[in-house]
């Protein structure tokens, strides 16, 4: 819609006589520097990745920041309603947030044990407490959690049917969906920019096989085709080797879109100009490669990265939720969640849809994050 | 002849068409360039012009092996000894490309924009190890004043300049490595008219200099008729005309030619454009036509000439045409200018 | 044309051939053999013994003791000979039975899915485009976000959920009680037809966020056409215009990626059939794989594949109808 | 508001004070900044200017064509005479509006540089053209379609009837803008607008498109805008040239009078810099620096910054007005407003 005399390549910045100080910068800046200062317009991206960078730190420490690791069951406190902290009752307000008592006693009618609120009974937070001991990082022992009680126990995300502390385990299924995620995202990724780059670089027959391969295998639904692979886990495999195998089996089949896409983008800036340029300077595959290629293509490769990663939790978190992905003991998001398959499981205890929050949020930032890279991954585009 | 710097004989570039079917067979192919036979005489500039689609890119990336060539001979004497491009290996072609360069068409994206402006002009010399530590600044800095680029931008990247600036760049990073032979492939056709004639003039004051050979590939007839020192035609991937500039301007002797100096609209009002009409467009260079390409749209075809492959003949002294009735015809140039001073 | 119909058939056999041999290699995957599990399913709970001669006849049987290609071999020609898709231990029947009409339950969701998804996507991505910037353009963009976040399983769950507490009925199922073992009639149809409803939406919800911003994406492209302009340069007005060049040219993509949307609903209908409790392939799937029933997994399987395999040959021939300029790519 | 005097009876279009910015993430640029012109009846006035100059946005907009975070300045004023004797102010014309579709394509057409983009790939020649009659004119399909085969075969297009149904991408470039010319003409209009509709041409086509071009406007007798970067081209076709360098207008006069006595600094040095084959091994003069960013123009005379003659304390402070040379031709230069007082 532009006029031709409007095109963006005059509307560039082009040296003036004056120069200030932040053309300078401007001017001297690098790629990465470019990209940056683009993507600090972006607001909601940044937001996503503060949300993840949140969601990674808790994942890494989940024992600490959990006040109870994922197995202990609390006997006497099945099913509990979350609790929220408060700093008013009835006495009045205080700084220190505290949770009021649960009773929990057997209802005469329908017999089942549930919990009532006692607000005669006040009990205080603490931060920095001792509980049960654990392994930080798997290798520091420590019992210090973030907080906790001093006396009863505290449930911000209510328990399960088994009793069992839904805050906590979230926190540790954290951990694991976002590890699974990045694993089966770096070996997919390997695999991709091998199989891609040999078909992008090279070209010709190989490249043609490798075309019709992926093909097929995009073909085939992927769910469906995940699960028949994860069927074939022996039931006797321990949840580590369950674990390891899932990886693997999100990412080889994740692999074939993003070898497709590497492909394209290497073919095309083969094709580029200064690359021919590069060639005719008489620069070796090496450094074309080193030099030219890689640097253009690492933004891509990160917006690449970040883009495929809600495929792989949304992957894990299906397939675990149906039983065919990880399984108990190991907490995923998708392992919790099979605890809320049925709708009467949920209308029982809506919070047992809690951990559906989490896997939203994770997606909804990885999205953002991925949109906004995207934008200022290509700096030296003037976008529309 | 010693003071021919680079022969190319029966040159033919042929792109296979991949059909899309199942196997991807190799039906056909697009004859880019099919026989074209020139020489370059050291320290002179020879112009390529044709329109769209003529191949005239191709040759030039295919002597620099940009573009592997199907057939034919390349030869370029450096020191007296001459070497058969063709013959080299990759490895081999890669230590020979200090002595020949290109100068690309789009300022823009002929520079990579991750890099300062001192790396795009290094790279040949790091590349081909030409230079090392402090004498590849040197040569970079002494590189870019000859293109009358401030030193000071040196650690800027490509995004801070226009294309006038970015064209210098680029011509910094061609004449680096001190080549013999420079292509430059429509290299001012991209710029405004005030910037080009800045890029011209450059381009001859640094042949002046340092006796570069230029092969100067454009589609503007003016452009090429005042950098030239002689002219190739080319049409449909093979030569018809080559001549001293000013012969083949004002005294063409292909029907082509005549046309093409026709149609050129001459900034001057009280002359009026008279072009020879054409007939159809140029043929697909998959399935050229028999005998003389050009035939089918020429206004003095002939039944020969649809049979007949035309000879390129030499029937003046340097003046070389592929035309069956050359010597017959009369054909009118370009308005000779009536005196040397015609302002 | 009728080159180019003979050529995408080709190709569909030899894509067919290729995915055939991966969905056996998927069967022939899970540990311990076929045997195994069809005597453990026959016999269990008899009381009989089972030894090893016992399993060993049964291999012979099933032809299990020969090479994979030979036995590749058979399942698949059975397949295409005979459309024999061999025998449902879990079941004690052919799989063929097991399938049966569930294909064209199957196929009822899939189109009813796709019909959804394009008629929310295709005008709303147009809208959004040409309303770039304002509120609603931005709340769409939102509701994108969501779908591609929320798992179409995870809406299935909050929507039963809702209709629940809400509503005091269930949105599951295809058959209302009364109709979900009467033969067909028409009022058994028309019941279906109602209870499709649910599960298309839950299933398109995020193909239908995919396209919306591929059509808006397309479609602001196609705005900055200078086609567009010259179209308005004429005269021609601004409704008719946006309809006539850009908007058709936005439904390209759409088409072009029809078996991409079929390939994301079948990928998600076993969990969502699970939840919805939908008696499809997808559902019979998913329990196959936990009963580890390979013929019945590998024949849905296949029988997927194939609708999405066909359903990219449809689209393709629509693609052809659509853009002039395709036909001459094909030469 | 001082220019809003009535358009003059030999004008088919006149505009006056023409301001042009648009909102863009960097801030306001300026792209045209208070220029007049006018077309007279019949005749063809050509627009010469470099990248930036404005001469695509001038004329865009007097057809409203412009995109959404365009500006029109309110004291603009673009004054057309319809056909109906009516003259109309485009500017105060509502978007959409009917009247402003009946004068776009019937009374103003458009032809562009890129015959390729600008017929849709989809739609057969023969419907776009068809498309563009029913729009403009009172006939029936039938004879819509008959006006179209007319008009493909007027502007030289062979086997009319058959390229009536091809596609644009099976057309060659020579024959996609001669099928442009066709949509264009086929409406009737008294004013074309021909944005660099010769650029992306091989000469020879070129030649062909500028002879078409010509032999249609004595036949039609429409007025044409002219709009090239190429002087060859203007010293050809026009009647009257304007130059334009960064959204102002520096020069204005007869053909002749602009190529061979022109009189701005400008104008002179692009003569001088262009080669010509009547003056073949003549050094080039070239014009230093470069054309300024439209983000960051300079105060003043635009040109200033890399005029030879450039008047320091003169130049950079304010824009020089009109001088008027002969009764057709103008300069906008403080050589000649010193002389001239």
């Amino acid at each position: 819609m532009t006029p031709t005399d409007l095109s963006p390549k005059e509307t560039q910045a082009p040296i003036n006589q004056m120069e200030s100080e932040e053309a300078q910068r401007y001017y001297s800046a690098t790629q990465f520097q470019l990209i940056w200062w683009r993507f600090r317009k972006h607001r909601l991206a940044q937001v996503g990745a503060i949300i993840l960078i949140t969601m990674a730190v808790i994942g890494l420490f989940a024992e600490f920041f959990g006040p109870y690791t994922g197995t202990t069951r609390v006997s006497d406190a099945v099913l509990v309603r979350p609790q929220a902290p408060q700093f008013c009752n009835d006495d009045g307000c205080t700084l220190r947030p505290f949770i009021p008592g649960v009773i929990s006693e057997r209802n005469p009618e329908t017999l089942r044990m549930e919990t009532k609120i006692d607000p005669s009974v006040r009990r205080d937070i603490y931060f920095f407490v001792e509980g049960e001991e654990y392994k930080l990082l798997g290798k520091f022992k420590t019992n210090i959690h973030f907080f906790g009680l001093k006396e009863g126990s505290i449930h911000l995300f209510g328990t399960d049917s088994l009793g069992r502390d839904i805050f906590s385990r979230v926190l540790l299924a954290t951990r694991t969906s976002l590890s699974i995620g990045i694993f089966g995202v770096v070996i997919a990724f390997v695999l991709a920019l091998v199989i891609g780059g040999v078909a992008g670089y090279f070209g010709g027959g190989l490249d043609y096989a490798i075309q019709r391969l992926t093909e097929i295998v995009r073909v085939i639904p992927v769910i469906p085709l995940y699960m028949g692979l994860a069927a074939a886990f022996p039931k006797e495999w321990s949840s580590t080797q369950v674990y390891f195998a899932m990886t693997l089996v999100l990412a080889l089949v994740g692999w074939p879109t993003l070898a497709r896409r590497i492909r394209g983008k290497l073919l095309s800036l083969r094709g580029e100009d200064y690359v021919i340029a590069a060639n005719l300077a008489g620069a070796g595959p090496s450094r074309i490669i080193g030099r030219h290629l890689l640097p253009a293509f690492m933004s891509y490769i990160i917006v690449d990265l970040v883009i495929s990663f809600p495929f792989m939790l949304l992957s894990e978190t299906a397939l675990s939720f149906v039983g065919l992905g990880l399984r108990p003991p190991t907490v995923s998001w998708g392992v919790l969640l099979q605890d809320a398959q049925t709708v009467r499981a949920i209308e029982q205890a809506p919070w047992l849809f809690i951990p559906a929050i989490f896997v939203v949020v994770a997606v909804l930032s990885f999205t953002v994050l991925g949109d906004g890279l995207r934008d200022a991954a290509d700096p030296y585009q003037v976008s529309g | 002849m010693s003071d021919t710097l680079l022969e190319i004989k029966d040159l033919k570039v042929h792109f296979p068409i991949r059909s899309k079917n199942l196997f991807g067979g190799v039906t056909k192919y697009v004859k880019a360039v099919d026989g074209v036979s020139f020489y370059i005489e050291k320290g002179e500039t020879l112009g390529l012009v044709g329109e769209s689609g003529s191949g005239k890119t191709t040759v030039g990336r295919s002597i620099l092996r940009a573009i592997e060539p199907t057939a034919g001979k390349v030869t370029f004497n450096v020191d007296d000894e001459t070497f058969d491009l063709s013959q080299l290996t990759d490895k081999e072609m890669r230590g020979f490309r200090e002595h020949m360069q290109l100068i690309f068409q789009d300022p823009y994206s002929s520079l990579n924009p991750r890099m300062t402006v001192r790396d795009i002009i290094a790279e040949p010399l790091i590349a081909q190890k030409l230079a090392t530590g402090d004498e590849v600044d040197e040569r970079v800095r002494e590189a870019a004043a000859l293109c009358k680029l401030n030193l000071e931008f040196l650690r800027r990247f490509p995004h801070a300049f226009s294309g006038g600036q970015r064209q210098r760049i680029g011509i910094a990073r061609a004449l680096v490595s001190r080549p013999q032979f420079i292509v430059c492939d429509e290299s001012v056709s991209a710029l405004d008219v005030s910037i080009q004639a800045e890029i011209l003039n450059l381009l001859m004051d640094l042949q002046a200099e340092f006796g570069f050979t230029y092969l100067f590939i454009a589609h503007d007839l003016s452009v090429v008729a005042h950098i030239s020192k002689r002219v190739a035609v080319m049409y449909l991937g093979q030569l018809v005309e080559l001549a001293p500039t000013k012969d083949l301007f004002y005294a063409p002797k292909h029907p082509y030619t005549e046309a093409l100096m026709s149609a050129i609209p001459e900034v001057n009002p009280d002359q009026e454009m008279n072009p020879v009409h054409l007939d159809g467009e140029i043929p697909s260079p998959i399935n050229p036509p028999s005998g003389c390409r050009f035939h089918t749209r020429c206004p003095y075809t002939q039944d020969n000439c649809k049979t007949d492959i035309p000879k390129w003949e030499e029937i003046e002294d340097n003046h070389f045409v592929a035309c069956h009735f050359a010597k017959t015809l009369t054909l009118k140039g370009a308005e000779m200018p009536t005196s040397v001073d015609a302002n | 044309m009728v080159k180019f119909l003979f050529q995408r058939t080709i190709g569909m056999a030899i894509t067919m051939f290729f995915v055939s041999i991966m969905v056996f290699v998927i069967m022939e995957l899970p540990p311990g053999d076929y045997a195994e599990r069809w005597a453990f399913r026959k016999f269990s709970g008899t009381g009989a013994q089972i030894t090893e001669a016992d399993l060993d006849n049964i291999r012979a049987n099933f032809g299990l003791d020969r090479p994979a290609p030979e036995r590749y071999f058979k399942w698949i020609s059975g397949i295409v000979l005979h459309g024999d898709f061999g025998e449902a231990f879990a079941f004690q029947t052919s799989v063929n039975n097991v399938i049966g009409q569930k294909i064209w339950l199957t196929l009822a969701i899939l189109f009813s899915t796709l019909i959804v998804t394009y008629l929310v996507a295709i005008p709303v991505g147009i809208y959004a485009a040409i309303r770039r910037g304002s509120a609603e353009d931005y709340a769409l963009t939102v509701f994108s976000y969501l779908g591609f976040a929320l798992p179409n399983f995870l809406l299935a769950l909050v929507l039963l959920y809702v209709s629940i507490t809400v509503f005091d009925s269930s949105v599951g199922g295809l058959f209302s009680p009364e109709y979900a073992d009467a033969p067909w009639s028409i009022a058994k149809a028309k019941d279906l037809l109602g209870h499709l409803i649910i599960p298309a939406i839950i299933l398109a919800w995020s193909a239908t966020a995919f396209q919306l911003q591929t059509v808006r994406a397309t479609m602001l492209d196609e705005l900055n056409n200078l086609s567009v302009t010259a179209a308005r340069a004429r005269g021609v007005p601004e409704w008719k215009l946006l309809l006539k060049y850009p908007a058709r040219l936005a439904i390209n993509p759409v088409v072009s990626t029809m078996s991409f949307d079929a390939n994301r609903i079948f990928s998600e209908l076993p969990i969502v059939a699970l939840v919805l409790g939908l008696p499809e392939l997808g559902e019979l799937l998913l329990k196959s794989y936990l009963d580890l029933d390979m013929f019945v997994a590998g024949a849905i399987l296949l029988i997927l594949t194939f609708m999405i395999v066909f359903m990219n040959f449809l689209s393709d021939i629509f693609l052809a109808i659509l853009d002039p300029r395709v036909k001459l790519i094909e030469g | 508001m001082a220019n809003t005097k009535e358009i003059t009876k030999d004008n088919l279009l006149e505009v006056r004070n023409l301001k042009i910015s648009f909102k863009t993430d960097e801030g306001i640029i300026t792209a045209v900044d208070g220029i007049d012109f006018s077309v007279k009846h019949g005749q063809t006035l050509g627009i010469v200017g470099e990248s930036g100059s404005g001469k695509s946005v001038s004329t865009w907009s007097i057809m409203r064509l412009l995109p959404k975070n365009s500006i029109i300045d309110k004291g603009s004023s673009i004054q057309f005479h319809r056909k109906s004797g009516k003259v109309v102010e485009m500017t105060k014309l509502k978007a959409n509006s009917r009247e402003l579709r009946k004068i776009r394509g019937g009374e103003v057409a458009l032809i562009f540089q890129e015959p390729m983009s600008s017929f849709s790939p989809v739609y057969t020649i023969g419907n776009q053209i068809v498309e563009a009659v029913l729009q403009h004119r009172d006939v029936s399909k039938e004879e819509a379609e008959e006006i179209a085969v007319d008009m493909l075969d007027r502007v030289g297009i062979s086997n009319p009837r058959q390229r009536f149904r091809q596609y644009p991408f099976e057309l060659s470039g020579g024959m996609r803008q001669r099928a442009m010319i066709a949509v264009a003409l086929s409406m009737n209009p008294s004013l074309l607008i021909a944005d660099e509709p010769t650029t992306s041409l091989d000469v020879t086509i070129q030649a062909q498109i500028l002879e078409l071009m010509n032999e249609l406007q004595e036949e039609l007798g429409m007025s044409i805008i002219f709009i090239t970067h190429n002087l060859g081209v203007i010293a050809q076709v026009a009647d009257e040239i304007e130059v334009m360098y960064l959204g102002k207008i520096l020069e204005r006069g007869k053909t002749k009078e602009i190529i061979q006595q022109p009189q701005h600094p400008y104008t002179q040095a692009l003569l001088e810099a262009i080669p010509r084959l009547d003056r073949l091994g003549e050094r080039l003069t070239a014009i230093s620096g470069d054309i300024p960013s439209p983000l960051s123009r300079p105060v003043g005379c635009p040109f200033y910054t890399r005029c030879e003659k450039v008047m320091p304390g003169i130049c950079d402070i304010e824009m020089p007005k009109p001088t008027q040379l002969s009764e057709t031709h103008t300069v906008y230069c403080f050589l000649h407003e010193e002389k001239d007082v």
